[in-house]
């Protein structure tokens, strides 16, 4: 996994490229999002384009993030979600709590 | 897509990397017997899950230990089973539904996963002392049937 | 694509139907150890080749036979063996470049193949009496190396 | 391998789908070949755009289709090779003996 961050007005767009699944994609991810509550975003999009899978271990560290901005008043929505990790999103009930949009705009433009 | 049967082995050391490798396999696997996309997608996404499981709390990321992968298919059923060289577990605990209050929880999701992919899944103890997950899938997806009927086909 | 070494071995049926199985393998393989598409491509056009002599030549569609492949991954290099159950032969015949006289054959490319899109192509004959060949790349291009300058990198 | 046959005006094109690789394939391929020859069809275009691969008993497929029309006096070309299948048409030197093109109306136009 590759995480690359691009701003917009005031949300912070990260692309991740490649699969998702714990270990030391868990720390970086957790890092980024530290990061970017300690610099006062609070706005992240999580821009799944480039996602092949994520496995639950996955999931896990998408909801770790979820959590540690919701605490801090912020909030994680989801971009560009595959049918694959949509099934994944939808037999978890993860589905209701992750916000996702197919464009970019959308989901940019949901935060205001 | 034949009926001949076939039965395939694969040996990984036990490292999350290899996972993208198990993903590529089980999805090729699947779709030479006619699975369709989103069957071929859950039994790799169920695959994933008991490798993973296999990797980090069985083997324990240790670079003496292997995971077994056994793919086998049979007309449009295909079967997976994944060996690990852990100490086993008792699965029972794992065998039910996922309630609200699991929701936001950052683990324990990959045998429900399984069972909600898959259309048997079930566990034994190796002699060695370690588990087999055994996972099975029906193909419902007629898949390319209505593709061949002006086509002639060779493999 | 870390450093980490790593070897999976697969077993196989006589069967051309799971070259496909084996096209996914390599490819998936070879790209977790940094090879770029062309080279990933070319390992993977050799070791069908391979696999194909193995089940067609060496194993002559047999059920009782199999064909053995190990993928073994260090830095950006990717080598792979092919092992097979058949009676071996005589490579050094077919050590050759092929002249115009062979264009229009029906057969013989198979050797060709390996040597060309291959660093090093091998052959040894098995105690068993069966046929390994080996095969060797490495990976030249810098896959995705600009590419991660600005993004940072989990597994 | 399957085969889904075209005409447009005078001229066959075969839609190859799956991998070339002799065995079943071979037999197919050369039937097809030779019901066209039969029926009088010389001017064949074998469209490659769905073929992930062919290994090298499928090169031989190819060309025993295109020595069979060869000498009836007939014509094999191929469309729209992959990068891939492309590779090993250059480096068995067959990229001599196939014309190929990557548009269809080119292909079959090339035939006039
Ligand atoms: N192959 C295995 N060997 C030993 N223990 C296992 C194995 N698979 C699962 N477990 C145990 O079952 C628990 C539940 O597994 P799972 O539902 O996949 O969730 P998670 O892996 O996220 O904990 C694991 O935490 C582990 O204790
Ligand atoms: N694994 C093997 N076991 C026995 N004989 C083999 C094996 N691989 C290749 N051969 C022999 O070498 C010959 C040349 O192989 P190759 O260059 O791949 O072309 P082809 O397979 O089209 O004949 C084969 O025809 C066969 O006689």
């Amino acid at each position: 996994m590759t995480i690359r961050q691009r701003e917009i007005g005031d949300v912070v767009v990260l692309d991740i490229d490649g699969k998702i699944m714990g270990g030391v994609d868990s720390e970086l991810f957790q890092e980024t999002i530290q990061s970017l509550i300690d610099s006062g975003k609070r706005k992240v999009v999580v821009n799944l384009e480039n996602v092949k899978w994520i496995n639950s271990t996955g999931l896990g560290v998408l909801i770790a993030g979820y959590s540690a901005l919701q605490k801090s008043g912020g909030r994680l929505k989801l971009l560009q979600v595959s049918e694959r990790v949509e099934g994944l999103l939808n037999i978890t009930k993860l589905s209701t709590i992750f916000e996702s949009y197919q464009g970019e705009d959308e989901a940019v433009e949901s935060f205001v | 897509m034949s009926d001949h049967p076939g039965t395939i082995e694969i040996r990984l050391p036990s490292q999350l990397r290899f996972l993208g490798v198990v993903d590529a396999l089980v999805q090729s696997f699947s779709a030479e017997f006619g699975l369709g996309a989103d069957e071929i997608n859950n039994v790799s996404t169920a695959t994933i899950e008991a490798a993973s499981n296999a990797v980090e709390h069985a083997n324990k990321f240790s670079e003496n230990k292997q995971v077994l992968l056994r793919l086998r298919g049979r007309g449009n059923v295909v079967e997976v089973e994944i060996e690990d060289e852990g100490e086993g577990f008792d699965p029972r605990p794992y065998e039910r539904e996922l309630g609200t209050e699991d929701l936001l929880k950052l683990r324990g999701r990959g045998i429900f996963i399984m069972r909600s992919f898959m259309d048997n899944v079930s566990f034994s103890r190796l002699s060695s002392g370690g588990m087999r997950v055994h996972l099975r899938k029906v193909g419902k997806t007629t898949a390319g049937e209505s593709d061949t009927q002006d086509a002639v086909r060779g493999n």
